[in-house]
């Protein structure tokens, strides 16, 4: 099994999700971030103070695939998430020892 | 006037004042988190822009004299010329609805609109729109109002003058990007509520106050604007039970909105209890009205037209209807046996200020647009406008 | 009535009216947010059902005429028949009273309540109980009112009377699913605060409108209702700091509103600094009230019991205590030496209410279980009541 | 006092009163979420803790009689001792203000003091400081008063002598941990809009109530205090435009309050378009005057000293040029042709009550930060006072 | 070590997380996720226009363990976050490479 | 490639960050997570009504760098975020199977 982690902007997220749905990915879990990088951030003024904000919300999302699959999901969310803007994100890939379903118990590929 | 007189009117104008933060809200809760300031600082704005110009030129033009056969007013009370204290206590509590009507259209070009063309666009339309609309229906010798059209609080003037220019002003604009595959929903929904409550407290001085006094008129048309209120509320309520299978928290607060909107220009002219069946038309065809941008597919983010336009209409046309004898006179409701006169004014001048405000507002917008640009941009719009057009953020995390 | 009494009259059914979104946040808040939206509508769908039913015949009902003896009101205002413009003012100021009344029950039933059942629930109670209670002492020729007993602006009527009815519904609609154990934490506190200001300023209105006229007693009862609320925060606020070490923002807006409760019935009948006891007593026996729940394990979620019943209770008992001669005439408060005539009035009609309004609500929330279910179910609980019973979120994240 | 100026009284005590929970919201969205609750109740507490004492013993102090020359005042109303409708009126009238002025104060200290630090500093400030203050220029014969120096409606008896008193306790208190390297962002901005909204309403009560009558005075104070809002909103979004690059919701919210301080001491002696001067002036010096903490290092967190001293020293002053004559007799504006007369006196009250309170105030921190400590400690600072010294959190995830 | 990684119904938080105090976990880090699955999500309306809301509020618990731990911890969370009924989650572990207490610098299983 | 996760105290954010921008890091992500540990929880009252509160606002930060870079990254995330106070939070490392930045497609080190 393979966890992939995407780092996306928050505009994408529909597409995304739409191209995996379409791609047969039946299960993902995703979390607001706030993400630092080359997009750099803004400047915010409070009563004549300026504060450079380096954080721009991001969405992470996280799917776990079987182990064949990974490349072909990280392709799949790499192309929707792209909009050839700096700050389109980051995707990468874990390992993981195995997955368990908590209703069923059922285990990795099942538990999918 | 006595100092009852006084006092009603002195609150009625705190309390229409206190609208402009509550529609401020219930607009600002229904846009996403990253343009909630955008919305919020639009109606607060208007509070900035408006009563500077009205004290200075506008309310003389939108009510002073006579100065061109009813079609404007004369500048003879600018800067408050000759203004007694009952003048100056009515402009006051006129400043208050110059300052809201512009706001009203705000809920119309959310998520997009660059903040330097509002700034532009709310002088010019007070100007232009606002000040001739007011003249001719409540100006001394205004042509409409004289011809015996009939608009207690401002149904015509303001209401539907506002949903129409908001619907020239999205039409120029253009639609949200995404808009309507993407959802872009309500993003704190409380917001609203609390918005929805304060307009309708502030509705009562609205509508009661402007009776310009604490007397029967003013008992009328409070009750009048409570009941339609209430019926609204529960017409929105079940028709969208009947057709979504849910009651629902934005709907009770559209539902409000819609029948303070309808009674607005009824309030001290109708009795009895007329007031639900303004409040129960509104109610419907306020919420079948606000479905109508995604068939025609204009971009009216926060269904001004369908509340405001819509409501303003039914308002209006019910009043010809409903309008009581021993409140307007020998002209009243056709449907009480009033005859056709009253109606037919309350078409006309429908009619009017629906062509005129559209007419001059798209111009208006489409000049702006001409010389410094209507939209954000879409990457902006993408971003969102509070961080990038006011270098804000609304809600911190850390 | 003069201009300014009418002026007052009407800001004060204004300030009223207010009060019930007002309520609607201050519960709001105190809910999780899975269940805030359900919170708000079910207070605001006050303010859309009990008017209609009042206009069309439960004014009439609750306060016209005598048709039975002093048991209930006659039909004689239906449709607001007969009204002259004092009378329909007065009609809509009382309107705003008996739209809170129920909106003060929801606090019992948070969480878990049928949306559907709150919609029928409420007009059988407005009608059933409120209208006969209401009439019992302020009708015009009420069996309560008539012995004797007073209730300035509510206390019996209103609080006591919500406060039972309360404890009733959430007797048969049984405890939240994981209550006490799981902790149910407020979801907003700055809402609740919000809730709480508008509430004690509405609450003004509410008391000092009373007095139906902006004259002496108004006066003493604004006083009153200022100082009762402040002392009952502070008399809260100590109380908790010394139980549990904390000073508390929930504290304190629980004890405004306890203070506020407390003096509803005795705003214009008493003076001088008694406003002082009746808020320390409320602030303290309210706050050690609200405990109960956990020792007798009925699930009041928001303490609509602990405060409402009880600061009803406490304020109906302290009134025939302190009751100015100067007020309310000879039979004046048993500890100002005016004997133990209204100090037993007072204790008899409480009792009436309390039993009355137990019985019948509770045969009320019987027969709606019966028929159509009072909960929402387990797995609407879990999820929560915004997303399942209204199709709405309150707060987007994206 | 007839009817109408009764009512008029009643709703404006009802609104100032309204006008803490504002500020609450005003200044609790500005801190950061883990503190919010604690600016909540600083504020709220004010209306606990002031009216106690106001009706017992303060009012009395601060407006009764004469016992010491003019210093301060008698205890003769102690208790409410003699006051009829009218005094019992205007003594609950004014304690909302006596309530309101400590509340200011809250925001220079927020993020670090001690919650009992702040129940301790509250009366003790009332006492010692606002009473003699009150009394110099409102008492009787209070010594600056009868010397001619004019403050309508506390310009200098509340905003100057808050804001110094910020200052003083702002510097005993010290800076926050990591103050000004690190960014301490308001949390929530539309809980800022929400407050600075109902904050204009209520002060509408707070000049024009002022007035202590619903006539021409009233008016004219309710037209000022509109439009001088108004004219700083604009002044300090485009001064903010100007100087940093945007227009901001802060920004005008901050405007509108700069422009309401600094019209409150003219408000019902200044005619015609003079607001606008006020309010264009307090929007562009109190803008500048908020960065001033930055280059002098004193944390005033929320502002205090750069708005209500900073904006009551320019309505201050400005009263000395502009006061007409028709409305402040024949000591009237320099600017006007008054002579020096009246602006000499301004500058003396003023400058009495910055050292005055500014000394008074710096002992009290001292004496309470040596008795018992001013600051909630480092770790508590870190960690946020809401979970520390209330026991409770703003926000609940779950 | 290991990461143990659940997705689960914010209901069961509360009896997870003394589950897990039982069994001599002696720290998690949790946050607000939104998770997109088989229990689907439901429809929601605004003024008359519906929407397809996919995801639905989950809690992420992380919980880093002894190496040794894993399984038993994973049963642990499987067995208080059960419902039963769709939706429950899932549970995944991950290696790690190491584990540092931040106060102390202390190393792996020193660290927990 | 590697990925380092911290959970550190909120107020230490900024130093974290000022921190790995020095030590060259060009990107991360952060969210807002709950903690559970030694540093214990605390309690709440709500009308007279006590809760233990067994979490504590903490902030997850999350950067990919080189294989080679990690314990150096570490050990300055380590050093910033120490105040020396139980809660100081952990630091740990797992591997990656690959990253690519969505914008370009660019994988692993050019990733960064
Ligand atoms: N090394 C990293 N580790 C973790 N997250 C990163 C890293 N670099 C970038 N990110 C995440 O990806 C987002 C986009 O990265 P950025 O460098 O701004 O643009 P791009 O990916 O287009 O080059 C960042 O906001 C951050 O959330
Ligand atoms: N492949 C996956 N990767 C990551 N998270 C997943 C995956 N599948 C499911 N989840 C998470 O688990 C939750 C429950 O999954 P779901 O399929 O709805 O029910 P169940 O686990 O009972 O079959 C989802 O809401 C999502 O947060
Ligand atoms: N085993 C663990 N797995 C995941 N996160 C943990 C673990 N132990 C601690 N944490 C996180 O680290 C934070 C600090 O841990 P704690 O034990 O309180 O202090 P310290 O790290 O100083 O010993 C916790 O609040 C939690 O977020």
């Amino acid at each position: 099994m393979k966890l992939v982690t995407a780092i996306i902007k928050p505009s994408q997220l529909e597409a995304v999700k739409e191209a995996l749905k379409a791609a047969g990915v039946a299960g993902m879990t995703i979390s607001e971030v706030q993400g630092f990088g080359r997009q750099g951030g803004h400047t915010e003024v409070y009563r004549g103070a300026e504060y450079q904000v380096d954080f721009v919300p991001k969405v992470k999302l996280e799917a776990v695939v079987g182990a064949t699959d990974a490349d072909r999901v990280l392709d799949v969310i790499v192309d929707a998430a792209r909009t050839g803007k700096i700050g389109d994100g980051k995707v990468w890939i874990t390992d993981l020892g195995g997955i368990v379903r908590i209703r069923t118990g059922e285990r990795d590929d099942d538990a999918l | 006037m006595d100092s009852g007189n006084t006092a009603w009117l002195l609150i009625s104008t705190a309390l229409v004042l206190f609208m402009v933060p509550g529609l401020a809200l219930f607009y600002g809760g229904m846009v996403r988190s990253k343009n909630v300031l955008n919305m919020l600082l639009m109606n607060m704005v208007c509070l900035g822009i408006v009563p500077i110009l009205w004290v200075l030129f506008a309310y003389s033009l939108a009510l002073a004299g006579d100065g061109n056969g009813g079609l404007i007013g004369t500048l003879d009370a600018a800067g408050l010329k000759d203004l007694d204290s009952q003048g100056l206590l009515e402009m006051a509590f006129l400043m208050t609805f110059a300052s809201i009507t512009p706001a009203l259209i705000s809920g119309a070009v959310a998520d997009r609109l660059k903040f330097s063309a509002w700034m532009v666009f709310v002088p010019l339309w007070l100007v232009l729109v606002y000040c001739p609309v007011a003249f001719w229906i409540y100006g001394a010798d205004g042509w409409l109002g004289e011809r015996g059209s009939l608009d207690f609080a401002g149904g015509t003037v303001i209401h539907i003058n506002a949903g129409v220019a908001a619907l020239a002003v999205a039409l120029v604009l253009g639609r949200r990007k995404g808009w309507p595959d993407e959802p872009m929903l309500p993003h704190n929904l409380p917001l609203v509520t609390i918005g929805a409550g304060i307009l309708w407290f502030g509705w009562f001085g609205f509508n009661a106050g402007s009776a310009l006094a604490a007397d029967g008129v003013a008992v009328e048309a409070l009750v009048n604007t409570f009941v339609a209120a209430s019926a609204a509320m529960m017409a929105w309520l079940f028709a969208e039970r009947i057709k979504d299978g849910h009651f629902t928290t934005l709907g009770a607060g559209s539902g409000v909105v819609a029948g303070l909107v309808a009674i607005t220009p009824a309030a001290g002219y109708v009795s009895g209890l007329s007031s639900l069946v303004f409040g129960a038309a509104a109610g419907v065809l306020c919420f079948l009205a606000v479905g109508l941008k995604y068939r025609w597919r204009y971009d009216d983010s926060l269904d001004v037209v369908g509340v405001h336009m819509v409501g303003g209409i039914v308002g209006g046309t019910l009043l010809g209807l409903f309008a009581d004898q021993a409140l307007v006179g020998d002209d009243y409701g056709l449907a009480l046996g009033g005859g056709s006169s009253l109606f037919g004014e309350q078409l006309l001048s429908m009619a009017v200020v629906l062509v005129y405000s559209f007419a001059v507002t798209y111009a208006i917008a489409k000049v702006i647009d001409g010389i410094m640009g209507l939209r954000a941009g879409d990457d902006i719009e993408t971003t969102g406008l509070d961080s990038t057009q006011h270098a804000e953020t609304a809600y911190q995390t850390f």
